[in-house]
């Protein structure tokens, strides 16, 4: 497989956007957004992963496993996270139904 | 998926180059097999760092109000600068890589230093947040303190602080160890574009210590910043 | 029928050319050779040395286990030895010897000959691996000859982060280590598997040993870090008083079971999938047949690693777990077992119509189908709800999970080493000795376990050094088949030790068995192979019809 | 060396026939599975032995449909089973509306009870026969596990929270209480038994013992002594409300200042008490104090069950099961006791049962 060079002016771009999505999330986080305050922080570090990640790291031009495998790493992350906050979220709920409740 | 993981041609090696490895056929074989294994590497990492965010949620989502109140004491603009710096390191690193496609074999060692003095630059920002965490009281353990509501909530929120970011210093001693041993065979003109793997693998080890931090910075000093 | 030697059904083995010709072995010789070795062949070996050691250790452990438990009042130890004495045996037998056991030793052995490569990926690596495992050996060792530790092979917090005074944090780096070993081993198989086939080797032309190795490294990769970090965390509790999982800080003891569980369970898939591997290897060989439904037994190996993550919390049913989730883990344990029950009927399938021989292998491989399933059976029982209310943490359990990991994995770890016991020394054992100690491991194993099954429902609750009288006699039947287990297992170290020296020579192919590991010398080359093998046929090709790949049968189109 | 072999356990509660019937049914397929693969086995092997020493097998025929068969066929059952025993489950953990609440703390190694009506009792729990009875368990410092072999349940206590269990026994006699979660040195130690009686019976032995304040009233005492009615007041109409009532609140709806709402139940009651500013109830203002560290673990349970008396017809009963308090991690336990078994309490009744 050919080897990829990506342009110096790419790097150059990636990381100016880099940067701005980090002063993008300090200044959200100082407005009161409610819940969304979490929402938006999370999407801009989603954001500036995905750029290192494919741009940096050069996922955009590699195999397809390559790909893969980073994509296995963070969904076998969601898959712990999501599973044992179902337990926090759900205590109790099955027994919601018991008289008196 | 058979297809595409086909051993190459194995008489396209039939000039050997120094770094070739026994056990392989060719350099390409070569190459990508040790880019799987750092990838698979960090897949492993991703698991590790992937228990403590797992336990950050938790509490995070049981304890947020004590939460947010203990990230009012961390250091927004330190850590802001931090991010920075960090971000800028990756780009470095990124250009060491793009200097020995270029068969630029000066460049490669500049940004390899430069890599390693910015990544000295977070420690250093690093450890005056830590002195004043120290200086605060909020290091957990018998001397912890913390006014306000739920002290002890606080100190689990300043466990993971500690143990997050300190394993993520570690990681980044390591790294600046490793990109500190490759400055000697680049400078010797080791890496070209035709070999530069331990360049590339490093720099995917780098990448990543700087996408956990990605996340550590908003996770930590960032909640609850508007309320402040 | 032959009784006198396992050679004699053997079609294809030239008994004279197996020495004087270079291999692995007298590539070169001393200390130095073997401890700075890159040879896959010979860190196998190493490994089967540690392994061995903790082995014996971890047995002793469960001989003085049976002892204690001989009688109802606890008379031979006080109760803190008892309770190191089992979590010693737990650990040591989980982590350093039945993790790596098949991987790190046959895996590593074998798995570059059955692909055709010359080496692993990352030979330094494997080395490395075997020293890592040592230096977490060495941890656990110290906190053992300190006095050990009591906490149980599960570290529960907050007994582990607080109340526990012996030596936790030797013990749980230890492990923690020894976790680095069994991922520098991982992703060496799966960059192995996908980088270094030999020409033509395609996924379909894998022996299914490759494919449940893959399946494995991919647990070992996905889940060990979590361990690792979960340990880290129970150590950093203890030592700099962080308190994650400190009830008295609000922290929650039952995520410590999440994040422990998160990786043991699919870890107990680190330890049946190897051994599932090599009985596919064995009854292909000794049926000389093909594996029934190739296909589907490759892919249940993957389903079992993906499903192996989702079902974690059958462990917390009466932990305080949420209901809801219980009901998730329940249903999704049961997922799980299916792949299991496919591989099983498929072993069964291929003995039909085969040609069956009953050398020491096939014996133990048969015993494994058995006994597996009846420790996979009673895995499903209890993960059944209402049932698991009864029996958590009683010998149910401990019946459940040693019937799969003594009698599946150990009976096929040892079916698999005098399987490949030629190919790696060069020799043969004595056939009716080695076949005695399968019938004693069998019979000794069954006489252990099978009385635990009635005093878990009895309610015997595990982990007791004392226990209500009424339960002695279940418990001497256990302690009396614990003791020829026993000579079960020591039987094997010495006529294994003894063939080395005075074994019959093997020849290259003593069972005519078929794969490229069969189709070098015996013991290999340090290359493996003179030539790189180009693979032109599908595995297990025993029958002359079954030489071209099979594109137009019905299974071929799955997947 | 005792002589009685017993093969299957005794049965005394409500439960045990339903979980026992779930067992055996499962223990029917997995024999007849078991004797499947190996009576399969041993037939392939006597009729398909080797003959020849350079025989092999016949070429492979895997017809599709037989994969899938041996696939579907366990999963029906398992899921079958799957649905039986998860409804034996919820009947385990969904108490009864009448079951009469105890509280049980455990600590290494000893169980406390104590009865509803103020008597209390280490490592041995009388109870009447026929009447549901439900346990709420915590813990003051491992994780422990409350099991009765007899009864057929189990569940762990956990540190900083409260778990709950339920039971309804069939027959008098004295059964086994075993702790069945490792928690420390004399975990096989933390045994005692449950003695079941009948009602009439129960009254005199309660008559009997040493009787003490119940629950409920030691909890109205503590009440007034830690001075909550000068906020929370109970009955009064007429002046400016400074906390909300706490009359009809166990069981019912709350709603949150931050937009939630829950289920208040003990473990909701338990932070609420320890750690006020946790959840805050809409409408108020959070000035509630903490009263971490100054109640012990006996008296929150005193103080709860006093507020649960307050819910209105008595009868209201908490599902808090296994599942533990909505959304709710725990509260801190505050004072945990340097172990010391030995010293409290009477001596563990080495009872055997019959
Ligand atoms: C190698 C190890 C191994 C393996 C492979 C398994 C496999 C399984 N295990 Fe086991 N288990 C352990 C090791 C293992 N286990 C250990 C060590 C513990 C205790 C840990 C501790 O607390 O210390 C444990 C505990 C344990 C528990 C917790 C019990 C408790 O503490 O209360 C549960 C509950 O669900 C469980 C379930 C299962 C299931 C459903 C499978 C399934 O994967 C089994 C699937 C296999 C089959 C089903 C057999 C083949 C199928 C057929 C022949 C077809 C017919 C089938 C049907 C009709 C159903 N195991
Ligand atoms: C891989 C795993 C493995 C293996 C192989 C074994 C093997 C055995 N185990 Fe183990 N066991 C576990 C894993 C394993 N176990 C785990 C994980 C636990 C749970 C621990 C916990 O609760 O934390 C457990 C717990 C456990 C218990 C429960 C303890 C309790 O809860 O109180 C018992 C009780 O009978 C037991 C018995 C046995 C026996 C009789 C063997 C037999 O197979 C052993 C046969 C061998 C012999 C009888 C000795 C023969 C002698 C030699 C080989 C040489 C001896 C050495 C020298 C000469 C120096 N084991
Ligand atoms: C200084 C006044 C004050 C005192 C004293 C006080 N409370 Fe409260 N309590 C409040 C207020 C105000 C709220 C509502 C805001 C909140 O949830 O924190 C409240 C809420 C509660 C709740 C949750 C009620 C609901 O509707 O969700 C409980 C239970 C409770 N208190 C119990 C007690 C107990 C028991 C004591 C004594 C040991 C006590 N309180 C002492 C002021 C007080
Ligand atoms: Cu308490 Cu075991
Ligand atoms: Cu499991």
């Amino acid at each position: 497989m050919a080897e990829h060079v990506t342009s110096r002016k790419l790097y150059f771009a990636i990381f100016a956007a880099l940067m701005v999505l980090t002063a993008a999330t300090v200044a959200v986080a100082k407005i009161d957004l409610g819940a969304l305050n979490d929402v938006v922080a999370m999407a801009i570090a989603v954001a500036k992963a995905l750029l290192v990640l494919l741009f940096f790291m050069h996922v955009r031009y590699s195999t397809r496993l390559t790909a893969l495998t980073a994509m296995g790493g963070f969904l076998w992350l969601a898959i712990l996270i999501f599973l044992t906050m179902t337990d926090y979220l759900t205590r109790g709920v099955l027994l919601d139904d018991v008289p008196g409740k | 998926m058979a297809s595409t993981t086909m051993e190459p041609e194995a008489d396209a090696a039939a000039h050997h180059h120094p770094a070739l490895q026994h056990q392989f056929d060719s350099l390409e074989q070569q190459k990508e097999s040790s880019t799987l294994g750092m990838w698979l590497f960090l897949v492993t990492e991703i698991m590790f760092f992937g228990g403590l965010f797992t336990a950050y949620v938790v509490y995070r989502r049981t304890f947020q109000g004590v939460f947010a109140a203990a990230s009012h004491h961390l250091d927004v603009t330190l850590g802001a600068i931090n991010t920075a710096v960090l971000i800028f390191s990756s780009l470095t690193v990124a250009l060491a890589i793009w200097s020995a496609q270029m068969n630029r074999r000066k460049g490669i060692v500049f940004f390899l230093v430069l890599t390693i003095l910015l990544g000295g630059v977070f420690l250093g920002i690093k450890t005056v947040e830590y002195s004043h965490k120290f200086h605060d009281n909020l290091v957990p353990g018998p001397n912890f303190h913390f006014d306000g509501p739920s002290p002890e909530k606080a100190e689990i929120f300043f466990s993971l602080y500690f143990i997050m970011t300190g394993l993520h210093a570690l990681h980044m001693i390591i790294g600046m160890g490793v990109l500190a041993a490759l400055i000697r065979p680049a400078w010797k003109g080791r890496y070209d574009a035709s070999y530069y793997n331990p360049l590339e693998c490093t720099g995917l080890y780098w990448h990543f210590v700087d996408i956990v931090w990605i996340f550590l910075f908003p996770l930590l000093y960032l909640l609850g910043a508007h309320a402040r | 029928m032959d009784t006198t030697a396992t050679v004699s059904d053997t079609t294809l083995a030239s008994p004279e050319t197996g020495y004087e010709r270079p291999n692995y072995l007298n590539a070169a010789y001393g200390m130095r050779s073997w401890l700075l070795t890159r040879d896959h062949k010979r860190i196998a070996i190493l490994y089967l040395i540690s392994v061995s050691v903790f082995f014996a250790l971890g047995s002793l452990f469960a001989l003085l286990i049976r002892l204690e438990l001989l009688t109802p009042e606890g008379d031979m130890v006080q109760p803190d030895t008892y309770n190191r004495l089992f979590t010693m045996h737990g650990v040591v037998m989980v982590f350093f010897f039945l993790i790596p056991a098949i991987p790190a030793v046959l895996g590593n052995f074998l798995v570059p000959l059955m692909i055709g490569a010359k080496d692993l990926a990352f030979p330094k690596l494997n080395l490395a691996s075997w020293y890592v495992y040592n230096l977490g050996g060495i941890f656990t060792l110290w906190s053992i000859v300190h006095g050990g530790v009591d906490t149980g092979w599960t570290f529960y917090a907050p007994l582990s982060t607080q109340y526990s005074n012996t030596y936790v944090i030797s013990a749980a780096l230890g492990v923690f280590i020894n976790g680095f070993s069994t991922i520098f081993t991982g992703m060496n198989f799966i960059v192995t598997i996908h980088r270094m086939r030999a020409p033509g080797m395609t996924w379909f032309r894998l022996p299914l040993f490759i494919w449940s190795h893959y399946a494995t490294s991919l647990i070992i990769v996905l889940g060990t870090p979590v361990i690792a970090i979960t340990l880290l965390l129970v150590a950093a509790e203890r030592l700099l008083h962080l308190g994650i999982f400190d009830p008295r800080l609000g922290g929650d003891p039952i995520l410590f079971q999440h994040l422990f569980w998160f990786y043991s369970h699919p870890a107990v898939y680190i330890m049946i999938l190897p051994a599932m591997g090599v009985i596919s290897e064995l009854v292909a060989a000794f049926a000389r047949k093909r594996v029934f439904g190739y296909r589907f037994v490759a892919f249940a190996s993957i389903a079992i690693a993906v499903l192996g993550f989702l079902v974690w919390g059958h462990h917390m049913f009466l932990a305080g777990q949420s209901i809801y989730l219980s009901t998730i883990f329940s249903i999704l344990s049961m997922l799980v077992a299916v792949p299991s029950a496919i591989k099983v009927f498929n072993w069964t399938a291929t003995l039909y119509e085969g040609s069956i021989s009953y050398q020491t292998p096939m014996l133990y491989a048969l015993g494994f189908i058995g006994l597996f399933t009846i420790g996979g059976l009673t895995g499903t029982m209890i993960a059944t709800l209402g049932i698991d209310v009864h029996v958590h943490d009683t010998y149910f359990i401990v019946a459940h999970f040693h019937y799969i990991m003594v009698g599946g994995t150990i009976m096929a770890y040892m079916g698999g080493l005098h399987y490949w016991w030629p190919k790696i020394s060069g020799r043969l054992y004595p056939a009716f000795l080695s076949r005695l100690s399968a019938l004693l491991v069998f019979v000794g194993f069954n006489l252990t376990f099978l009385p635990q099954f009635v005093l878990g429902y009895l309610g015997m609750p595990r982990r007791y050094w004392s226990y209500p009288p009424e339960f002695q006699v279940l418990n001497v039947l256990s302690t009396a088949g614990a003791s020829i287990l026993g000579v079960g297992y020591v039987l094997p170290l010495f006529y294994f030790i003894w063939s080395m020296r005075y074994g019959k020579r093997s020849g290259d192919n003593p069972w005519g068995a078929i794969g490229l590991e069969w189709d070098t010398p015996s013991p290999p080359p340090t290359d493996n192979f003179h030539t790189i093998p180009v693979v032109t046929r599908p595995p297990y090709a025993y029958n002359e019809q079954e030489v071209h790949d099979r594109t137009s049968h019905p299974e071929a189109r799955v997947g | 060396m005792e002589t009685n072999l017993p093969l299957f356990p005794e049965s005394a509660s409500s439960v045990a026939p339903q979980i026992d019937a779930l067992f055996v049914v499962w223990s029917v397929i997995s024999v007849f599975f078991t004797l499947l693969i190996a009576g399969l086995i041993i037939y392939f092997m006597a009729r398909y032995r080797r003959r020849a020493a350079d025989e092999v097998g016949l070429p492979e025929r895997a017809p599709f449909w037989l994969e899938i068969a041996w696939s579907a066929i366990p999963l029906a059952i398992m899921l079958a089973m799957f649905a039986w025993g998860t409804q034996v489950f919820v009947n385990v953990y969904r108490p009864p509306a009448d079951a009469i609440q105890y509280s049980s703390i455990g600590k290494q190694w000893m169980w406390k009870f104590q009865h509803p009506t103020g008597q209390r009792e280490i490592n041995t729990l009388h109870i009447p026969v026929g009447q549901p009875i439900k346990l709420l368990l915590q813990s003051e410092d491992v994780i422990h596990s409350f099991f009765v072999p007899a009864f057929r349940v189990k569940q762990d206590a956990v540190p900083g929270r409260y778990t709950a269990v339920w039971f309804e026994a069939t027959k008098p006699g004295v059964y086994h209480m075993f702790c069945a979660e490792y928690c420390g040195g004399e975990h096989s130690k933390m045994i005692g038994s449950v003695v079941a009686m009948e009602p009439r019976q129960y009254e005199e032995w309660l008559a009997g013992g040493p009787a003490g304040r119940s629950v409920t009233a030691s909890g109205a005492d503590l009440f007034q002594q830690l001075a909550c009615h000068t906020c929370h007041r109970t009955g009064t109409a007429g002046m400016a409300a400074r906390a909300p009532r706490l009359e009809g609140l166990f069981g019912h709806q709350v709603r949150l200042e931050d937009g939630g709402t829950l289920v208040a139940d003990e473990n909701y009651l338990r932070e609420s008490i320890l750690n006020p500013m946790a959840k805050v109830t809409a409408g108020w203002q959070p000035i509630m104090p903490t009263y971490q560290g100054q109640v012990t673990e006996e008296q929150l349970t005193q103080l709860i069950s006093y507020i649960r008396s307050l819910a209105g017809e008595g009868g209201i009963e908490s599902g808090s099961g296994a599942g533990g308090g909505p959304n709710e991690v725990g509260a801190a336990g505050g004072q945990v006791d340097s172990p010391e078994p030995q010293t409290a309490g009477p001596a563990r009744s080495e009872t055997d049962p019959q």
